[in-house]
């Protein structure tokens, strides 16, 4: 069958921004084509990737297709993972995790407020190391908060056991850099 | 005379490149001379609109009071030529920055972000309870909170801090008003040798040509490239020559 | 320079698996090699991403490298992630921002000499944005030049494609040697 580039190039900006396997259903929503089309697109993409010696994969099963590591790179990827997102806290990231260990809950907005910087990947790699999640809430904003496993290992029962906690939270700055955010 | 809200402009280096450019004028010493009326008629609008910011729009306002009482009084041997260039190319250059700006915001509009994942991979054998290698404990966390806590302080207390700013310029002015008042007979070479720095004298000028707009002060010069003299106007009503236009 | 296929596979293994930009530092680290060869790697990888038809692209800025979707798959991306447009920026930000790109890494006081105002509540804002950020230095006044995100948000491969950006940069780098030679 013959495809046109265009959809495998969708294909595959679809299965990278997912990082997880996409059905086959979903694909064709998104791609405004037919069952057929996409399954053929996959498996040109997935030829792609193995002639040009890539070290990504397209795999495909029970109509789901992930875009994924080579299983030969695992060991490439394990280090990676372990030397950046699990290796020593950077100074921004102990920053952001003090604040959200003494204001937390508070939104990423509210962080952002009071460090003056971005906290998107910062917020990303804290909770990949199981250091903060966000909490259950109805408003549409997520709240981020530490960990129970995190609280437990600095030797508390309760996160306002930190030192000084009503003193530092009710801090005057803090009141007013966040009434900043509302406005 | 145009029909413009102060709001819209952004900064004194905006409101002068518009004033320029809506006098079809390029970016020179005369031109610039040529609308510091106009920019002198906004600046008071701007006092009331944002006290925040009026020490940059001051600082602008006396040099190109400088710039034109240079072009047409060339005998107050001001100085000023270095005031008059640096301000040349200020606005030039502010002028490509803000051409390049108006590109740059066309970009953003289109909307062809190109995104990132959002969630990042991590190996099922690495989905654990990850805390630094190295350790952390509650006295790092209160110490690093507590630096936190600290550096907001000068955040908090900008809007602040740019006022006190455009306050003691203002007082700076009203104090050199007084000064001059109470020193009648005073020369110009007087005051200029008084002034700490070239700002400082500026800023005396400025306050001078406001006493002299003002019918409190006159001044007398003989001839050309001569001494100026400084008196009050309830003293001396003989040879008044408003510097105003 | 002759670089093998197997460092083009790590890094692109790397890149992937990262999803946000990383260092040549830590790529130079993870693939053993000299940092020319992770700068050459990353080149070929880039233009084999191109001359594919590839929906990805490979992002250079700032010895950071990132692996993207391309600009004309945005809205395909936002539909499928569901993602909300950017906000506008406001015209002193827009301004601050050309400035900081074209000029940067550049101090407080010189972007102020430019703007003609204060600029410490617009270069907030801009770090909150992602847009700006310090550059890490050991001398006392932070210096402050345009992100990875930046590039992104405005769909530039680097940050060379800006509008006139050799004659701007030439500018600065002109008085910067003026500047220099007569202190």
């Amino acid at each position: 069958m013959e495809v046109n580039n265009k959809l495998i190039a969708k294909l595959e900006v679809i299965l990278f921004a997912a990082g997880k396997p996409v059905g086959f259903k979903r694909l064709v929503e998104l791609c405004e084509v037919k069952s057929g089309e996409v399954e053929e697109g996959l498996k040109q993409l997935k030829s792609r990737y193995e002639t040009t010696g890539s070290g990504l994969v397209v795999l495909i099963h029970d109509r789901e297709a992930v875009l994924a590591t080579a299983p030969e790179q695992a060991n490439l990827v394990r280090q990676f993972l372990k030397k950046e997102e699990l290796g020593e806290l950077t100074r921004p990231q102990l920053e952001a995790l003090s604040v959200v260990a003494y204001r937390g809950p508070l939104t990423k907005p509210e962080l952002e407020q009071i460090r003056g910087v971005n906290c998107a990947l910062i917020l990303r790699n804290l909770q990949i190391r199981g250091l903060v999640e966000t909490e259950e809430s109805s408003s549409t904003m997520p709240k981020y908060k530490v960990t129970m496993d995190f609280i437990r290992y600095l030797g508390l029962k309760d996160i306002k056991e930190l030192p000084k906690y009503e003193e530092l939270i009710q801090h005057a700055n803090l009141e007013r850099i966040l009434a900043e955010t509302s406005s | 005379m145009y029909n413009i809200t102060l709001e819209k402009w952004q900064g004194p280096m905006d409101l002068l490149l518009q004033l320029i450019e809506q006098e079809e004028l390029d970016i020179s010493e005369v031109s610039l001379a040529q609308v510091c009326d106009q920019y002198l008629k906004y600046l008071a609008q701007v006092e009331e609109l944002n006290p925040a910011e009026v020490a940059d729009w001051l600082v602008v306002a006396a040099k190109l009071l400088l710039i034109k009482s240079r072009l047409l009084l060339p005998g107050l041997a001001l100085g000023g030529e270095e005031e008059a260039k640096e301000l040349q190319e200020q606005l030039k250059l502010f002028k490509a920055y803000l051409e390049a700006g108006q590109k740059i915001d066309k970009l953003w509009r289109q909307g062809q972000i190109e995104y990132i994942r959002e969630k990042s991979i991590i190996l099922e054998e690495l989905k654990r309870f990850s805390p630094p290698p190295s350790g952390l404990d509650i006295s790092i966390l209160e110490q690093t909170f507590r630096k936190i806590l600290a550096i907001l302080e000068p955040i908090i207390k900008l809007p602040q801090i740019t006022l006190q700013k455009a306050i003691s310029l203002k007082e700076k002015i009203e104090h050199l008003r007084n000064f001059i008042k109470d020193h009648a007979g005073l020369t110009w070479q007087h005051l200029k040798t008084k002034a700490r720095d070239k700002t400082e004298m500026i800023v005396s000028f400025l306050a001078l040509l406001e006493l002299v707009k003002q019918k409190e002060v006159s001044v007398e010069q003989n001839g050309l490239f001569e001494e100026i003299s400084i008196s009050r106007s309830d003293s001396i009503h003989q040879n008044i020559r408003t510097l105003d236009h």
